[in-house]
């Protein structure tokens, strides 16, 4: 099925979670300072695992960047 | 906020919410060349807080500022910039506060792109949004004495006015403004955008404000480390003056020598 | 006068004729309620030059100004304060080399007691005929940058044009004139007069002056030695500053946080 | 005969020197940071003692003070 | 808005909705002596727009101001004066337009008795629904870019942003935020409160304001008609150098005189 | 000198020695791109005394300014631009009494060409010369207090002091030695050089000045004879509010509507 | 019955209406410029005849006066 | 001779007065508004007819132009 990562169409495997995604995603290091919204709501850390994702799901994954 | 704290003995904290820092400068980490120039900036100015910005994870990245901030000791403080909405505000302090685990947040919801400037009602929303979330809402606001008094009154834990449009480096257009946001403040003051050099920050504190946030005075500088210590010294040096007392200000002149004693040598011969 | 000293290393001398100082604070002696007082603003504000004047011996008088002085290690600068008359400041002039056995003279020549601004021609007259007589002259004048120049060409080893008048703590009033001086000047630029605190000795610095005297500042300032000690860490902050060099001004803002990788949270459900 | 001192007018012996009038001054130390003029003019310290007053001369014995 | 009117041919009103005015004076009535002052300021101002507040019909009244703008010719602008909510000038301006039988209202919402400088979010509010309600909206407005950008979002016909506090004199506190409004408006700008001297209205219609509100300055000057006299020429001295197009400001000089054909008289004998 | 005149009857004259003048701008002639401009700014802006240069005459000239100025019927006002010594300004001055039959002279003696500055001593030994052999002396000088004194002293018919460099159009950089000056002039006081906009002449007047030289503002302006009419009407503005007596101004606000007799809607029942 | 007048008790007679009540108010002329609430609302001049007030009603009538 | 005129060079007879030189000079009209140094000297109108150029005379020329 197709979702949106960071703005990006993503063909995923249906029942993918967000753990899946984040995982395709090459963070370095303990993904510490990551976090997930999908379709506009936080989902906790201890949530990724569990979290499957609809068709079409908007997923943002962010971090900290240089700013203010 | 009342500046007779012991200056002298080096005791003068400030205070925000629950925390004490030992440093009236925060940094904004924007805008700088590398991650090792932000390093020695923040060595520099002796900050204690640093704010970062959450945006799309880059694979790209080259180091993570989080490992930055670890390694220099210094909290972070997640700010909202990008947002143009109290909606979008109060979900990206929420991604902050999962991805930080700190419930600090440096409230920034902007009315445009060109002028960078707080939009009041969103800014207003937000915060009390935020605050009954249990969040620590320090909100990046105009220089109007009203909406800072309302902000207080939602339970921010600061105000943090502008003294001119972010990254102008025109520093206080507006020092009555400031004046009496600080006169009427039950919470800290912190000077937030608009500072472009020492002078500016020094006169911010001398106006009463608690503190200074600096980003792109000391990231856009010549050379970044040099004017962070600058900034550094200036902020302490108008906190000292604002406690020491200054003299009034008068049109004409007040002699700092006596005329007593003056030497008579007669008149000019010639 | 160039600010491209190694401000970083902390090697960054101000050098005035022959004599080199390690502080770029002059402390002018007037004001005080005691000499107590006094020496506490010497240690504070790290001065290394300080003003006296001339006046008749007072067998009333306690304890002697020179001593505390010499007690602190700094050197004496005499002044002309008083005189209105090119005359009067020369005969004053050698009146103090006989005294304290020292070429060095701050020159006053004043045009009237209500404005104690310098009175230019019997200025320039005196510097003439002072660096003729082999004095080195530090002349009070205004900032009127052709005058400043005219007393540099005839010799004088730096000048010291005001703020704004004696003891007004009205700061820098054009500070234009300022940058027209430190522009031309091949001598050191000594901000002297109407310094009321800490941001207008770093605002002096950033335009360029070398060093900042101050008297009436700190001498009359409800705490004298906490505003000394402001006073020092509010030059080195200007000086710093201006080595740094500063972001430039501009009307609009200029983002501190880069747009890219701002997330998207869809338009709002509600 | 008189001469004046400071301003105020002194009675002195004739002939008397400079350093005979700075005498009449309760001046506390060594003196240092002492200068005198007379009638205008610079008189150094190592003049003091052969400098002889005329009647009506102006002496001015001046020391330093905070100022400036 | 634009200042490309032909001021020369004196054809330059000013037009705020449907309504065209010969004056770009807007006369605040408070604080005169008397009605007859007020008249006298009326003409001398050549003022053809009003405001008058509403109060509770004390029979004790001396004297119908209504009476007085009729027999002056000149139009009655209602305001929202001491309200502090949304609600209560929505009512007032509701009980105005009864009372006076026009759309037109100037409203205010304020933050605080001290100050008196608007309440941002209840000032949009108020604004949003009287615009609603078909009235012609005037808003007293702090000096905030976004916010009178949203003020004309939500259709007011003209923003209205102080210069400083009202009645306090100050004259235009920060020219850069009333020049951004300027140059984003698409309705006329009127500057209202601050307002202390002749030269306050000047800079105001340079910076771009298409016309001034006056009460203060006039109604309390020693001289109120010569007052009112002198800031109609004030403010129209200003709109005709903003259209002029004034040289621009540089530190350095720009010789009025040309050098060329200088006479040389040699070098001087002496 | 005191602005007490009957400004509202419209007799206000300027005296300046032995001549009176109807309107308080002098126009400088240099700068204008044609004598067609030059006089169409003469009548806009109702000018009476116009300066002129002495130099070279030159065959190839096309038309006579003292034509134009004959036709207009103002009096023309010689200056001594150009020159760097007192000796050099002396002949010029007798050349020009030579050539037009006045005794009046703009006296400018320049420091350097690059802020052409008056030079302070050599001004004051011409003017003193100048005055000595019968010559109407206006000096253009700094804003020097204590120089304006000793101008005003050897015999001056009014003082010239400037507000910024000469074509610089930075208004008036130093408005409290302006107020001084003012307060201790026993002559006209006439701002010349640095007015850039109307505002700053209107700021001139309630400073006290007396009256207002403007050459480049007028001539470089887009347009000129537009910008000769908006400073017309700028001066009269400012002799007008200075002669009104203005508010004081304050911190806080001072309300323009009293309170007495608000409407009362009970609490919100929402 | 008892009404609130421009914050001022008044015993009025039951059925009283608006026009009684600004009747009861000395205001000269034509009334031009008057315009009166009740309990907070807004009652057009076309319905003071018919507008009967509740007891503890609270009346407001205002006119203009110099301010802003 | 040689005389400087305005700066230039100018070959006149012997005995040249200031009027012959000003002559030379093709300015329009009456005159009204020019001036003559001779060696830093104001020479009078009424005394340009007298007055003879000595050799290498500097003559300056002087009217009104545009300034200040």
């Amino acid at each position: 099925m197709i979702v949106r990562v960071n703005g990006e169409h993503r063909d995923v495997a249906d029942g993918a979670t967000v753990a899946d995604v984040v995982e395709t995603l090459d963070i370095g290091g303990d993904r510490r300072g990551v976090a997930v919204a999908v379709d506009a709501e936080v989902v906790p850390r201890g949530q990724w695992e569990q979290r499957v994702l609809a068709p079409e799901a908007s997923v943002e994954v962010l971090t900290a960047i240089q700013g203010g | 906020m009342s500046a007779h704290a012991d200056v002298r003995s080096g005791v003068d904290p400030l205070v925000i919410a629950d925390r004490t820092f030992g440093s009236r400068i925060l940094l904004g980490s924007g805008g700088f060349a590398s991650l090792e120039l932000l390093a020695a900036a923040i060595e520099a100015s002796r900050t204690e807080l640093v704010t970062v910005a959450l945006r799309r994870v880059d694979p790209a990245a080259r180091g993570s500022i989080v490992d930055v901030l670890d390694a220099a000791g210094v909290a972070l403080l997640p700010n909202t910039a990008g947002c143009y909405t109290a909606r979008d505000a109060v979900l990206t302090a929420r991604l902050a506060r999962e991805a930080f685990d700190t419930t600090w947040i440096k409230l920034e919801v902007i009315g445009d792109d060109r002028t960078l400037l707080p939009d009041a009602p969103e800014l207003l929303l937000a915060a009390e949004e935020l605050v009954d979330d249990g969040f620590t809402v320090l909100p990046y606001t105009t220089d109007d004495p009203v909406l800072a008094r309302r902000l207080e009154d939602v339970g921010c834990a600061a105000v943090m006015p502008l003294g001119s449009p972010i990254g102008s480096g025109m520093g206080i257009c507006n020092p009555y403004n400031l004046a009496i946001i600080v006169e009427r403040a039950g919470v800290p003051v912190v000077l937030d955008a608009g500072v472009g050099t020492a002078s500016d920050a020094t006169l911010a504190m001398e106006l009463g404000c608690d503190a200074v946030l600096s980003a792109s005075a000391i990231a856009r500088a010549h050379d970044p480390t040099a004017m962070a210590r600058a900034l550094a010294g200036a902020v302490e040096a108008g906190r000292a003056a604002r406690t020491a007392g200054r003299i009034p200000r008068r049109l004409h002149a007040e002699p700092s020598t006596a005329p007593q004693g003056l030497a008579e040598f007669g008149d000019d011969g010639g």
